[in-house]
């Protein structure tokens, strides 16, 4: 159960996350970034985190393959927002500075 | 010996066999007097991962399994294939595949491992059970 | 055979068995691909009120099944106590004592029954699969 | 999990239910009862059915038991606002009259 609201901003595209980052759901993220990359006049995704209420290494997962998509064509996507219990999973596995954007993607 | 004990199958095939997996198990952990919501939530990534990898990388019916020890809960999901999970060596960066559920699990457990269960095999978690609640659970 | 079981320990003694046990209960049907929340309701109601007799009439652990068949849910709950549910005399009036808890779950099941478990008894209540969904189960 | 919402409103004491009626909260709807009943103005209760979301044989037992408690003290206390699914649960067990005062409590 997840659902993700796109907000245009110019040239900022914030996918506003709403609910489980999980198997069931990563499909759901990709598809929705790769929406949103067919907007030529974009610079830049964010994955706004503040309403996820659960994620496992199928979210991170999920959340590494979207910077990947972004990274294709050009763009940076960084996540924001994330509370605390999430970012705690993120730091887990190693994955909280290249997702917030503190270190640069490979 | 468990105090408390439950075991489910959960079908094959199901990409929400996690998610429903993690909340039956929640419900079942917070009936038995689990009722922390920190430690619930670490209960519910554990069954994830667990069935999450069953689902991924295992085969046949997945048997999630639940016991309430004295001093712990061991949460173990069996699935039908005899290929046992691997930690990923350290050292990978951040975006080298695979590797997080079982790091997750370490992080979350006190120990875990693998049996064999029916020709296939079974990985089991051991949490500390939640502190704070030992007294008042009610058997 | 049935397909897909489950059975889960609940202890006595607590009165919000009855309240994890149905929510358990429907997680579980849920990620067996019974989604309906109507029959999912329905479902919960049995299971509350089979955890609630026996948390109220019954003795020693509980312990809560479910299984799965081609065309049937059957949902059961034993307790050690030897004592068998009374289905009440028809004609009494709203205000007389107890008796609902069987008057549901024949309103709701296609058959209920007590059988023999191990010193006490299981009361199991079966009820019609939700129909439009068993075509889309994946087991 | 049953929230109790007292709304007064002159003679006439309105409670609000939020959450599911069964075992574990049936006592916390009876001391609500007798709260209101503590008022010697009042005239009638009133119990909201709006938010209940769901209700068993031991819920109905407590609507029943708080009828009783209204009654000794004088007053009648009737049931609104039910939903389609605990109205079903009303009437298989014959109560949905009694209840809503469609049919005298005895
Ligand atoms: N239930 C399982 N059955 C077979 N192999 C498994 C199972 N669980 C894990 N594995 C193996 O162990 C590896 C590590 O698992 P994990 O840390 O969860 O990472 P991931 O599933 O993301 O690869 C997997 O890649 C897989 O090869
Ligand atoms: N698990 C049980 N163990 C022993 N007796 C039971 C059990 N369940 C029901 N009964 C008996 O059957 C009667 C009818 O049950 P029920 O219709 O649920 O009404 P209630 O529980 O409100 O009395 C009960 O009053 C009780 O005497």
């Amino acid at each position: 159960m997840l659902t993700i609201t796109p907000q245009e901003g110019g040239a900022v595209a914030r996918l506003l996350l709403d609910g489980e980052l999980d198997l069931s759901t990563a499909g759901d993220l990709a598809s929705a970034v790769e929406e949103s990359l067919a907007d030529r006049t974009l610079e830049r995704i964010v994955v706004d985190l503040h309403g996820v209420r659960f994620c496992d290494s199928s979210g991170i997962e999920a959340l590494l393959v979207a910077q990947d998509l972004a990274a294709s064509a050009g763009l940076p996507l960084v996540t924001e927002e994330t509370s605390d219990v999430i970012t705690r999973i993120l730091k887990v596995c190693g994955v909280w500075e290249v997702l917030t954007g503190t270190q640069p993607a490979l | 010996m468990s105090q408390l004990s439950a075991r489910l199958d959960l079908p094959v095939n199901r990409p929400d066999a996690p998610r429903y997996a993690r909340r039956a198990a929640r419900m079942l952990l917070a009936g038995w007097g689990f009722q922390d919501p920190r430690w619930l939530d670490d209960a519910e990534l554990v069954v994830s991962e667990l069935v999450t990898n069953a689902v991924r990388h295992g085969g046949g019916l997945i048997e999630l399994r639940l016991e309430a020890h004295d001093e712990a809960i061991v949460v173990s999901a069996a699935d039908g294939s005899s290929v046992v999970p691997r930690r990923r060596a350290a050292g990978g960066g951040p975006r080298d595949d695979g590797g997080r559920g079982i790091a997750i699990i370490e992080e979350f457990a006190q120990d875990w491992g693998v049996e064999n269960h029916e020709g296939g095999k079974r990985v089991w978690v051991r949490l500390a059970a939640m502190p704070a609640q030992q007294g008042r659970r009610m058997t």
